[in-house]
């Protein structure tokens, strides 16, 4: 009963919030200028990498990332070439707009050349842009500079 | 009129009682920009400590650290366009946030600010207060009834019977301190030979705390801090604020009365509420912790203790330009932060000048009582902000139980013991005689 | 919207209110509209309040606002496919869907999880339990007004959001576990991590009772709030921490052990009298039994393979299996019909949070609305998970 | 707009093929011979060369009779309406009769202290003639720690009646079966859609409601848009 009169069970909990008004606890990031620290398996923007040394695209065209998609989101278009008879890329879209960053492509991807990048700025102004075609996947992410 | 305006200088009496009424003028406006001004100031207060208190920043984008935010959100409340909805009655809708403000307004020409700073010295200052102040019930329930929807039906409705019900444990804990200006004895427990006459007005009662060499609070140690504890609990339930926020719970009823408002009708019932804030607030420091008086007065006389607490407001200021400096040089050194820096740099400047013209002698005499009674109201802000970010809110029926079951009844055993703790002396003498 | 000559919520709503009144809102009954966007319905949510006064007489919950439809989807994607879509049930223990699928599908095709992988997936699944009892201690009592404990609980959160991050790559919707075990190795410097993060984790919980357990508004606001007995939770189907909270000890990780949870030993909070205080209690506890599965998990992660050997294209048997695993919520249960052939002929998810929300009326009738809000919170209901 | 890129060359595995491999279960599950016969419709031809055929899959697991003395009470009482008992892969499960489903369950309820309605829900046949649903009863025993499954198969458009006196839990329950599959139940208190708005026309979880499919007509009045797939 005492306790209750003396009001020891809400100074108690007062105690906790003045605690927490030192500036070290502060939790907030501000965003432009302090970036956050990204892991290094973060499944973000796409990406197709390129052999280094030659800087053609590894991709075999062998349409397993377009199977494994759940969404469909990815259209591979090659043709046979007919002096390899290898199947070379012609063209390759990933569609964005709809994907859930899963990874199923990126592991179903037999020679790696699909990866997901830590790229997290993937907002665009119009929703063309989302559909990434070769070009955009190579080059990977750019990430803006914000000033304000 | 130029003598009027000099001859008044030299009296000692407010302007209202020395029937100055230009100066009273004067008065009346300085309060009124003082309060907004403090408004505006609270306003960045209450974002950045419920902030901090809650380990987030708070603004920090509008101005540095945040400190154009208030004008920022002036300036969005003015332009933003006034919704009236449309079931909603014209006149009564328009008339509630004035009303709400006027009341909320009329309150503070009674505060007294020092020993001649207040408006008018009304021999019936405290119950004025209470009066105008439960005359702002009157809006909150125009503005539930003319919003025509549910919420703030229900808002409304609540804090009204919470207000009412508030105002009966205030209105007795005010009675206690007021029974205490009638003692005459010295110190915590003295009560004084003669029944002396007790008085409602703010400044005869910081008088009498004066003349007993003893804050309220203090007085017969346990009692006068009880009452003043009864107080400050209904005080946060008079405002609506903290834990006793019902009718503005955002989680039950949205905003209470004052969801179908908006732009600036909406931010008249802000002003409103913190210039309550305010008034309820002077009301507790002038009534149980001694108006304008610095802290032991009688304990600590003699002229260095006077010195070194007459100095302490324009310390404090002066340690607010160092916090503006050292934040400044903190500030990232980013091109479009530069304009940021430089105007906190600026800000700090004008810190220090204001403290170090608080300084000087001649000054630090006249502003030695405003600012300890602002210091005390600040003081009172803080625990406003400190409650909204620790309590959960009270239930309807809870918050009636409190304020009828437990509030009340303490309050009149305080009012009951004190009454017999003062006649000590004249009840023993009474009894010898009797014998 | 409600059509006017029908009574408003079933049979029994008769007898209590004697003959029924011919024009729909006489004068006494106030309908509340708690519309979808109401800022205490966890998600789209819409719940028809019939008010005297403030006195809630009946309630009824309109549903199917975020309905995408995960059961037809089911039937049309590969079993590897549907994983994704499993996260976006209950979008705020992502992982123990993911769990809960995996090991169905794996009793479907009769293979069970390598050690290893049973041990990361037990430390995943207790690590996104407290990450979900978190999120509802913050916005519960954000409900009852303290706003404080949201801010430190998210904080909190954070770190374990950032070991999803470095393990799986994602923070919300992990995708973490795939059929047969894990796909990720644990990254070097898991295990200290971990058990920095309890460390870390143990004294905060401490600081979040202190903040409400003994606080005096906080014990008025819940006590007694939205009563249910053991019997009538096991009527209506209720499970996990609510069942719990109301005297039966029940859980799924003990009674029927899935995922290796029988080799640690921890024991099940039970409340007494099944009121919002009592399931507060009960998930506060848990939190503290999480940490305890978890250091007993870390401390003896054997070595070995993390995925068991499942052919890439999987084909199950023909045939139907049941599997229900214990979700924070309660228990999340996978039916599947398999034809034998790539795609399951029927997924039916049993969601915790669909029947629980059923009992809310029975545990709200009486009471007042402001106590509608903490009987939403107490349920820990996430409105993804209702609607599927 | 950019060109939908849902192009109808992904191989079949991805979408729905218009007619379904399914295999053509009499009752389920059938006995293996009839699952080998099922047509082994390969996927497109990967890019590698055709893969020898699968060797024949080793012996899945076989449903086995399952019987206890309480199956054995039911069945002296109800001979012809317990079509069968067994256990697949560790879970009994009974096929019963619609007529004396309630009884059974009832039974369930009483005697075995199976007191927790797990979950009510059912399966579409399309292909099975007088049998097109099968509405499942999970049940869970908190005394025993058990579960059982009690399925019965109903024809389109028949109706079940309503387990919400036995358990209060299958009131949404059987309101969600009703908006996916149009079950109806009887004296189920206030049988309406539960998650699909009141006005929709159409089952969504029935096997000839196309993936893509929406009722237009009711997103044309209500939010006067075109259908958004």
């Amino acid at each position: 009963m005492l306790r209750k009169i003396f009001m020891v069970d809400l100074l108690r909990g007062l105690r906790v919030t003045f605690k927490y008004q030192h500036p070290r606890e502060i939790y907030t990031e501000q965003y432009p200028l302090e970036r956050p620290v990204i892991a290094e398996r973060y499944r973000g923007l796409p990406r197709m990498n390129v052999n280094p040394d030659t800087g053609e695209t590894l991709c075999i065209s062998c349409d397993l990332c377009a199977k494994a998609c759940p969404e469909h989101l990815i259209v591979v278009e090659s043709e046979r070439d007919p002096v390899t008879k290898r199947k070379v890329l012609k063209n390759y879209t990933y569609d964005i707009s709809r994907c859930m960053f899963c990874g199923l492509c990126e592991e179903a991807c037999s020679t790696d050349a699909l990866e997901l990048s830590q790229d997290y700025e993937i907002a665009t102004y119009g929703r063309e842009n989302l559909v990434l075609d070769l070009k955009r996947l190579e080059a990977g992410p750019e990430p803006t500079e914000y000033t304000r | 009129m130029l003598d009027q305006l000099t001859g008044y200088l030299s009296s000692n009496l407010t302007p209202g009682a020395a029937g100055n009424s230009l100066w009273a003028l004067i008065y009346i406006l300085l309060i009124f920009a003082g309060v907004s001004f403090f408004v505006m100031l609270m306003n960045w207060v209450e974002r950045k400590a419920l902030a901090h208190f809650q380990i987030r920043l708070g603004p920090m984008r509008v101005g540095p650290h945040g400190l154009l935010q208030p004008i920022a959100d002036a300036v969005k409340l003015m332009t933003k366009e006034d919704v009236i909805p449309a079931g909603a009655d014209k006149t009564i809708f328009w008339m509630a946030p004035v009303w709400v403000v006027l009341t909320g307004f009329t309150t503070l020409i009674v505060v007294p600010f020092g020993p001649t700073h207040a408006v008018t010295d009304m021999n019936i200052g405290i119950l004025y207060m209470l009066g105008i102040s439960s005359l702002g019930v009157l809006g909150i329930i125009m503005a539930g009834w003319a919003s025509n929807s549910h919420y703030p039906l229900m808002g409304s409705l609540r804090s009204s019977a919470q207000m009412v019900s508030y105002e009966v444990a205030m209105g007795l804990a005010i009675v206690s301190a007021i029974m205490m200006t009638s003692f005459t004895g010295y110190g915590m427990y003295g009560a004084g030979t003669a029944a002396g006459t007790g008085t409602l007005s703010m400044i005869q009662i910081v008088e009498a705390q004066k003349a007993q060499h003893v804050w309220f609070v203090f007085k017969f140690f346990p009692l006068g801090f009880i009452a003043f504890g009864i107080f400050a609990i209904a005080m946060i339930a008079e405002t609506n604020r903290a834990p006793f926020d019902l009718p503005e719970a955002e989680s039950e009823l949205v905003a209470g009365f004052h969801t179908e408002y908006s732009g600036l009708r909406w931010s008249l019932f802000m002003l409103a509420e913190y210039a309550g804030m305010f008034a309820v607030s002077s009301i507790a420091a002038t009534l149980w912790l001694g108006g304008w008086m610095r802290p032991f007065p009688n304990a600590l006389a003699g002229p260095t203790w006077d010195l070194a607490f007459s100095l302490v407001p324009g310390a404090l200021l002066l340690l607010v330009a160092v916090a503006a400096f050292y934040n400044a040089a903190r500030m990232p050194k980013h091109l479009a932060m530069r304009i940021q820096t430089l105007g906190l740099w600026g800000l700090g400047a004008v810190i220090a000048l204001v403290g170090l013209i608080m300084l000087i002698p001649a000054v630090r005499v006249r502003i030695a009582d405003i600012s300890w009674f602002v210091m005390k109201v600040g003081f009172f802000m803080y625990l406003y902000i400190w409650y909204r970010a620790t309590f959960p809110r009270y239930r309807f029926d809870q918050l009636m139980r409190v304020g009828w079951k437990v509030l009340l009844p303490v309050a009149l055993g305080v009012l009951i013991v004190t009454g017999i703790a003062g006649l000590t002396p004249e009840l023993l003498a009474w009894a010898k005689g009797a014998r | 919207m409600v059509d006017n000559d029908r009574d408003f919520y079933g049979q029994e709503w008769k007898e209590d209110r004697g003959e029924k009144s011919s024009t729909y809102l006489d004068a006494s009954e106030l309908v509340l509209n708690m519309g979808p966007q109401h800022p205490s319905t966890h998600g789209v949510l819409r719940v028809i309040l019939k008010l005297d006064g403030e006195k809630v007489l009946g309630t009824e919950c309109v549903i199917g606002y975020l309905h995408r439809g995960v059961e037809k989807i089911g039937e049309n994607r590969t079993y590897t496919m549907f994983a994704p879509y499993v996260d976006r049930m209950d979008y705020v223990a992502a992982v123990s869907n993911g769990l809960g699928y995996c090991t169905a599908v794996e009793k479907l095709i009769n293979v069970e999880a390598p050690p290893r992988a049973q041990y990361i997936r037990v430390i995943m699944t207790e690590l996104q339990r407290i990450a979900s009892h978190q999120v509802w201690l913050g916005t519960h009592a954000l409900d009852i007004g303290a706003m404080t404990p949201l801010f430190y609980t998210f904080r909190d959160r954070e770190e374990i959001l950032k070991i999803f991050e470095k393990y799986c790559g994602a923070r919300l919707t992990t995708h973490a576990f795939r059929i047969g075990g894990c796909q990720y190795e644990t990254y070097e410097g898991f295990e200290k991590e971990v058990k920095k993060v309890c460390a870390f984790m143990e004294p905060k919980f401490g600081e979040y009772e202190e903040l409400l357990t003994t606080n005096r508004i906080w014990v008025e606001r819940t006590k007694g709030v939205g009563k249910l007995n053991g019997d009538e939770c096991k009527a209506l189907g209720v499970t996990g921490p609510v069942l719990r909270a109301s005297g039966v000890k029940w859980d799924l990780r003990k009674a029927q052990p899935y995922s290796g949870y029988d080799k640690f030993e921890f024991d099940i909070p039970v409340g007494e009298n099944g009121d919002t205080y009592d399931r507060y209690m009960v998930r506060v506890k848990e939190l503290h039994q999480s940490l305890r599965i978890i250091r007993q998990a870390v401390d003896n992660i054997p070595e070995g393979p993390i995925l068991a050997k499942v052919p890439k294209v999987l084909k199950p048997p023909v045939g139907e299996i049941y599997h229900s695993i214990e979700a924070p919520k309660g228990e999340l249960g996978y039916f599947i019909v398999s034809d034998g052939s790539l795609q399951p002929y029927r997924m039916r998810i049993r969601p915790p949070s669909f029947v629980n929300l059923q009992a809310l009326d029975k545990m709200v009738r009486g009471l007042l609305v402001a106590d509608v809000v903490a009987v939403i919170g107490t349920l820990d209901i996430v409105l993804g998970e209702v609607d599927r | 707009m950019a060109e939908e890129h849902k192009p109808d060359a992904t191989p079949p595995a991805g979408t729905q093929p218009a007619e379904k491999p399914a295999a053509d279960v009499k009752s389920l599950p059938p006995t293996l011979p009839s699952s080998s016969t099922t047509a082994e419709t390969k996927p497109a031809v990967p890019a590698a060369p055709v893969k020898p055929v699968a060797p024949a899959k080793p012996a899945g697991p076989v449903p086995v009779p399952w019987d206890n003395e309480f199956i054995h009470g039911l069945k002296t009482v109800y001979e012809s309406g317990i079509r069968e008992t067994s256990t697949y892969l560790g879970q009994n499960y009974m096929v019963v009769d619609a007529s004396i489903l309630t009884e059974i369950l009832q039974d369930y309820r009483d005697d075995e202290g199976f007191d927790y309605l797990v979950d009510l829900t059912a399966v579409h046949y399309p292909k099975r003639e007088k049998a097109e649903f099968e509405i499942v009863y999970i049940l869970y025993s908190f005394v025993k720690n058990e579960r059982v499954r009690v399925k019965t198969q109903i024809a389109d458009g028949e109706s079940v009646p309503s387990a919400t006196a036995i358990w209060p839990t299958a009131n949404w329950l059987e309101r969600e079966v009703f908006d996916m599959f149009g079950i109806r139940f009887e004296g189920h208190p206030d049988l309406k859609r539960i998650l699909l708005p009141d006005g929709w026309k159409g089952h969504p979880l029935r096997k000839e409601y196309g993936i893509l499919q929406q009722d237009k007509e009711w997103v044309q009045i209500n939010l006067g848009i075109e259908s958004g797939q």
